[in-house]
């Protein structure tokens, strides 16, 4: 009984409408990601579920009951700030103790929680540190080790790992499912790192402009992106983007690249003679030796730790970038041939900028229309 | 880096000796002052070469002035004790009231917030006497007339303003993340200004508290309308201790000297603090 | 090589010298830049590469040693004589100034006419997609259009050096992509000599010739981008460069006539043909009881007749999979380039190439064979 | 399962509790407001009366008349002449002054800072009893400045007493006093700027005076702009320095409005021209300080990073 439902939550500061009517449903135990860029009101929403801030209309539930008018005391949720706003005076062992403080809990039973959650996130030998001696890794640990420590059912982290280093964010990244699966809790997850957003989240709920633009598993999102925007957001190289009008004949529904057709789902046909934007993720993109393939003329190749990435022009000089793992082989100048799976190639209307589903009815491009 | 060249260096030397000089000389001079009999002060060319005496500490501590002609009984050191009670008591009352609400201003924007810091502001800087006169006449009528109670409660008007706008300053510099946490933590909102809010504004408040205290020990005005000779100030106190004394010119000095070595003591103490104090009074409000 | 362009000779950096806590940033630094060259300064926050920045351009005095920029040690000389550009990663724009200006500024000493500047402001802008915003002033645009501004008022600028102090670190991941290619074209189109100090090694590894890693104030390997990825010449180096970063153990060999086996913790042990170890690697082998063994995660190979692990975590990323298993008492990780289906909880088998395979000292932590052979 | 069970104490709390909260913190304030307007409203009342306190017979009401007669009141118009040329010169000089130390102690050095510490010393001293230590330096029998003026060849130079000199000395009183003031917020102001700007300007070569005049004057504009009115608001309204030196002599010289409104009131018990005296000077400090408010909001959200 600790899922979050958010109904239709509205809040502007002065003028500004930084949420408008946000509607969002994280069932018992699983993880929604909020991902989008800074500004998009993100950290607004948390706080608006913490009660940190009252929104202007809208409602939030916990476990099926309104807590509007419920101050953030009581409310039993757990919460890691971006910035750790860890308490600067207090120890880290007082940080992390602080909920169980609240809750009344004896002398006893907050030392050996607190111990028990430190050690799990391997802050025990620091305890008696204040904030400021600790290393930012720590922090962000004690941070989390405060959320976690009194059970909450409910776990709001605002992008706990956004300043700790890259190599200690990717070992936390392994490692906070299992801690949060262990916990049970409800998490709705803030971050702005598409690879956190997709390796954490049951579902992504992509925010943009006090908008949720797409809400889906991290499948649907990277696979059927509902706008080019997200496209763009999610993948590293970013997707290839090429201007083209459909053709539709007899042989089905294609695009034409470098002279060569590149076959469509048949459900596009309606399409046929718009204006459109084609979306080719690099690592969908493979070199073939079969000359039925695109002609494209390589035109810089730059290695990179796990993966290269090749850059090669059309006919027309339009440019696409190829990835793949490194140590494949892979031609290495001149003009080659290269091949996509049709499945892999998403089609936008260049207009509204949303994807359109093959699947007949576009129900995006409805609504916006 | 230091890259200055030596002629530069030397133009920032004497500069900063002349206003060392400037600033300093007055202080020092009045010291030396009081240390001197009138026969050494009224020397002429004035001279550095003296027996240093404290008789004049020792006649105001004792309060008998003692001239050649007669000997009179003076009060200065009921000055000094009034002093002490109206800063002391002024403070101690500003800082209960002022400090509650200056949280309320630094983290609620509430209706109406802005309109009572604009008017604590702008007369911030209205004119003392404005407030005073009328306030003479009402406190005749109220009984409050030269009474401790009376002068401490006008001293609020320098006092209040100062603290709220300082600590105002520093409540809103403490992230509004770190009592969010407290509260979501499970702590309730007085928990929650007690045990992050007063400690993490602590220096602040201490800034606030002791300049407060420096301007209330400096106030002129308000005991010179306010106040009779027995609750009065040492500022006002040394103003007519300098006509009733005469010519008793080192009894003056050191009249002064312990008038101001107070706040001077106190400044020197905490001057990281005050220089904050004033700086954040100044910029932020 | 003292004919570099940049020649760095023992540099100390020691704050607070004559302090109770005295603070080395930089230890015995020793560095040649040579000209026409793009030097990538890589490090966590405080391992010495922006204090070793400051010390080139003047701002820092050396605490010992010599910095020499054209073989000429600059040593008291103020930044101004040095003929040094530089990009700043903060807030360096001058808030009265409007961004047109600001770039302008800096050619104050070069004495330029005004059409001269205009055209060249003009053309540094288009490079860095702030066309748009030249009349504006600096506290009314973004973060990462200041971080643009400062990086046009330094490449404008005539200078035998450039230094570029986290040039692109406020910048949106899709124009940091596109800027690095113009950045490093601009460069070497026009022979520019470029310090780079840089967080983020993809962005090294795209812009820089050679990396200079920095740890603890010490330089870690000076090298170009390949070899810090194939011949990483210690642990530090081993474990920062990479992504994910590269998987450790604790190893004992045993070493037979046929056989060669690396035994890992809880009774985990792995075992090669001896000839894929180098003969000289084996003798050496026969020396060091203890040592360390990396492999990098896109090496580690998931079989069914591997070595036992459990899988605790599959994260699919879009391009590539994570896959974390409890390996021989500790964590291993393995990238796939398909969507492996791996699920928590599954036990799976470890499988390593000699050929991955990078050994380390384990006290000193300096390699001492990658891929069998021996350093 | 009980929501209870998941959710230990979800205690609501009425709307109407949460948000009477900062109204009772800041009780104290209001409270101060009230006793502050009350008296000035009584002040606008007197300002409005013929009131004499020796002779209450006479009292009531008159309007505007206080007012109307300034325009014929040649003691207004010194008055008024007075106070501004005191706060134009004290402003001016100690502006021109604590910019100049400012700019000697920007570098943080053991120095530096002792001498900072040491300048905070004359602002701490109550301007009144700088005052009279200045009465005391000043004196012709023993007075050191007398001596120093001797020595300059001016023989009879009486300061204070003198009516070509008395604003001078109760100026070079102010200076001394508060100078340290605009000083140390122009320090604190110079401090706060960021060092990255001059670091690229020196790395440039600009030459020194153009960063001073482009950007360092520019960027310390605000704070200099804040210290000023802080200061001009104060020393129009000047009043412990002058009464404790001369009580506003010799003759009329020194009679600012405080002063002159003070005597009004207690040596000549007009209330009601005291009143509309002071009435103008608040009118006067108002739009003074309604500039400085507006600057001040705009500087703070610039410090802030909002503007």
């Amino acid at each position: 009984m600790s899922r979050i439902e958010i109904r239709n939550l509205v809040k502007s500061f002065k003028e500004d409408a930084v949420l408008s009517g946000i509607d969002l449903d994280v069932p018992q135990g699983s993880t929604l990601v909020l991902f989008g860029p800074s500004g998009a009101g993100k950290t607004v929403l948390l706080r608006c579920i913490a009660g940190a801030i009252e929104p202007d209309s809208g409602d939030v539930l916990l476990g099926g009951a309104s807590v509007s008018d419920v101050l953030p005391e009581h409310r039993g949720i757990g919460m890691a700030f971006q910035n750790f706003a860890l308490f600067p005076h207090m120890s880290a062992y007082d940080n992390i103790a602080s909920p169980l403080t609240a809750r009344k809990k004896t002398g006893d039973q907050i030392r050996k929680g607190v111990e028990a959650v430190a050690r799990l996130l391997k802050i025990d030998h620091v305890l008696d540190h204040t904030p400021k001696a600790l290393s930012n890794g720590q922090k962000q640990r004690t941070a989390l080790a405060r959320a976690l420590v009194s059970e909450p059912k409910v776990l709001l982290l605002d992008d706990p790992l956004r300043n700790v280093d890259a190599k200690l964010r990717f070992e936390m990244r392994l490692e906070l499912p299992r801690l949060l699966s262990d916990q049970g809790a409800t998490v709705i997850y803030v971050t702005q790192d598409y690879r956190e957003a997709m390796a954490l989240g049951d579902r992504i709920a992509v925010l943009d402009g006090g908008h949720i633009i797409q809400n889906g598993t991290p499948e649907e999102i990277y696979r059927k992106p509902a706008t080019i925007n997200i496209a763009k957001l999610f993948g590293d190289p970013t997707i290839n983007l090429l201007d083209v009008i459909p053709v539709s004949d007899a042989s089905g529904v294609h695009a034409m690249l470098s002279d060569r057709r590149i076959q469509l789902d048949p459900g596009l046909a309606g399409y046929a003679g718009k204006e459109c934007v084609l979306g080719l993720r690099p690592e969908a993109l493979s070199f073939t030796d079969a000359s039925d393939g695109v002609p494209v003329t390589i035109e810089a190749e730059t290695p990179f730790n796990e993966k290269s990435v090749t850059l090669v022009t059309t006919l027309r000089k339009r440019e696409i970038l190829l990835s793949r793992p490194s140590g494949t082989p892979a031609p290495e100048s001149g003009t080659v041939h290269i091949t996509i799976d049709p499945s892999d190639a998403v089609l936008f209307d260049r207009e509204t900028g949303l994807r359109i589903d093959p699947n007949g009815s576009n129900q995006a491009a409805e609504r916006a229309a | 880096m230091d890259h200055m060249s030596p002629l530069e260096r030397i133009l920032r030397a004497v500069a900063l000796a002349l206003v060392v000089l400037f600033f300093m000389f007055p202080i020092f001079w009045i010291v030396l002052m009081s240390l001197q009999t009138n026969e050494t002060i009224l020397r002429s060319p004035p001279s550095m070469a003296f027996v240093p005496t404290f008789k004049n500490y020792a006649a105001i501590i004792a309060g008998r002035l003692d001239s050649n002609v007669a000997s009179m009984s003076i009060q200065f050191m009921g000055n000094l004790m009034n002093s002490v009670i109206l800063s002391v008591g002024s403070v101690a009352l500003a800082l209960v009231l002022g400090v509650p609400a200056a949280y309320a201003f630094a983290r609620h924007k509430f209706k109406g917030s802005e309109d009572i810091a604009f008017t604590l502001l702008s007369f911030r800087f209205a004119p003392p006497l404005l407030v005073l006169l009328p306030l003479t006449l009402y406190f005749q009528s109220l009984g409050l007339a030269n009474t401790y109670v009376g002068l401490i409660w006008v001293y609020q008007l320098i006092c209040l303003p100062l603290i709220l706008w300082i600590v105002r300053g520093y409540f809103e510099d403490i992230s509004p993340d770190i009592e969010h946490a407290y509260r979501i933590a499970g702590h309730g909102w007085f928990a929650t200004f007690r045990k992050i809010a007063l400690p993490l504004a602590g220096p602040g408040i201490a800034a606030a508290g002791l300049l407060a205290f420096i301007f209330a020990w400096n106030n002129f005005v308000f005991a010179l309308v306010l106040a009779s000779a027995d609750k009065q100030p040492v500022t006002v106190g040394a103003l007519a201790f300098v006509t009733a004394s005469g010519i008793q010119y080192g009894q003056i000095a050191a009249a002064i000297v312990m008038s101001i070595a107070p706040t001077l003591l106190l400044a020197l103490w905490a001057q990281k603090y005050l220089v904050e104090g004033l700086s954040l009074g100044a910029v932020k409000g | 090589m003292s004919d570099g362009l940049l020649t760095l000779q023992g540099i100390n950096k020691i704050y607070n010298e004559t302090s109770r806590h005295p603070v080395q940033a930089v230890s015995d630094l020793n560095l040649t830049v040579a000209a026409g060259e793009i030097v990538a300064l890589l490090g966590s926050s405080g391992c010495g590469k922006t204090s070793t920045l400051r010390m080139i351009a003047g701002f820092e005095a050396v605490t010992s040693g010599e910095v020499l920029i054209k073989g000429r040690p600059v040593h008291g000389l103020h930044p101004a004589k040095r003929n040094v550009a530089m990009a700043f990663e903060g807030y360096s724009l001058y808030p009265p100034l409007s961004v047109a200006e600001n770039i302008a500024f800096a050619l104050k000493s070069e004495r330029l006419d005004k059409a001269e500047i205009k055209a060249k402001v003009t053309e540094i802008a288009h490079l860095l997609e702030i066309s748009d915003i030249l009349e504006r002033s600096p506290g009314s645009i973004s973060g990462g259009q200041q971080q643009r501004v400062s990086l046009a008022r330094a490449l404008i600028r005539k200078a035998d050096l450039h230094l570029l102090d986290e040039p692109m670190g406020q910048l949106e991941p899709q124009l940091r992509a596109l800027l690095r290619g113009r950045i490093k074209h601009f460069i070497k189109q026009r022979g520019l000599t470029a310090i780079l100090v840089t967080h983020d090694q993809t962005e090294a590894n795209a812009l820089a010739d050679r990396i200079a890693v920095m740890e603890g104030g010490f330089l870690q390997q000076y090298d170009t981008p390949e070899h810090l990825k194939d011949r990483p010449a210690n642990l530090f180096t081993g474990t920062f460069i990479g992504e994910p970063p590269m998987n450790v153990f604790p190893v004992q060999a045993e070493v037979a006539d046929d056989l060669i086996k690396l035994h890992l913790e809880e009774g985990v042990s792995l075992s090669f043909p001896a000839g894929a170890f180098s003969p000289r690697l084996k003798d050496r082998l026969l020396l060091e009881k203890q040592f360390m063994m990396g492999v990098r995660p896109h090496a580690v190979k998931i079989t069914e007749t591997g070595q036992p692990a459990e899988v605790f975590a599959n994260q699919w990323l879009g391009d590539q999979t994570h896959i974390a298993a409890y390996f021989a008492g500790q964590t291993i990780v393995s990238v796939r380039h398909d969507r492996a289906r791996h699920a928590p909880g599954q036990n799976i088998g470890i499988e390593l190439d000699a050929g991955d395979l990078h050994l380390f000292h384990s006290d000193t932590g300096a390699a001492f064979s990658h891929g069998g052979g021996v350093e | 399962m009980s929501v209870q069970a998941d959710m230990p104490v979800m205690r609501r709390s009425s709307r109407l509790s949460r948000t009477m909260l900062p109204y009772l913190l800041s009780l104290p304030a209001l409270l101060v407001c009230i006793g502050i307007l009350i008296p000035f409203g009584t002040a606008v009342y007197y300002s409005l009366q013929r009131y004499r306190m020796s002779q209450p017979w006479n009292r009531g009401m008159n309007w505007g008349e206080n007012y109307l007669n300034f325009f014929t009141d040649p003691d207004f118009w010194n008055t008024l002449q007075v106070s501004l040329t005191y706060a134009g010169l004290t402003v001016v000089l100690e502006l021109l002054l604590g910019l100049g130390i400012a700019l000697l102690l920007q570098k943080r050095s053991r120095v530096n800072n002792f001498v900072s510490i040491m300048l905070l010393m004359p602002l701490m001293t109550a301007p009144a009893l700088a005052a009279l230590m200045f009465k005391l330096m000043t004196n012709s029998n023993f007075g050191i400045l007398s001596y120093f003026m001797q020595l300059a060849g001016f023989q009879d130079f009486r300061w204070a007493s003198s009516p070509d000199t008395a604003l001078l000395t109760v100026i070079l009183v102010d200076v001394w006093v508060y100078t340290p003031f605009i000083m140390i917020l122009l320090l604190a102001g110079l401090r706060s700027l960021p060092t990255q700007p001059f670091e690229a300007a020196a790395l440039d070569g600009v030459p020194r005076l153009e960063q001073f005049w482009r950007i360092t004057l520019p960027m310390l504009s605000p704070y200099i702009l804040t210290a000023a009115l802080f200061r001009l608001l104060d020393s129009i309204q000047q009043f412990d320095i002058i009464y404790a030196m001369t009580q506003g002599g010799p003759g009329d010289k020194l009679m600012v409005f405080q002063v002159e409104a003070y005597l009004n009131f207690f040596q000549s018990t007009n209330v009601g021209r005291s009143a509309a005296l002071l009435m103008i000077l608040w009118a006067i400090t108002y739009v003074l300080s309604n500039i400085f408010v507006k600057n001040w909001l705009r500087l703070r959200e610039r410090a802030r990073g909002e503007a």
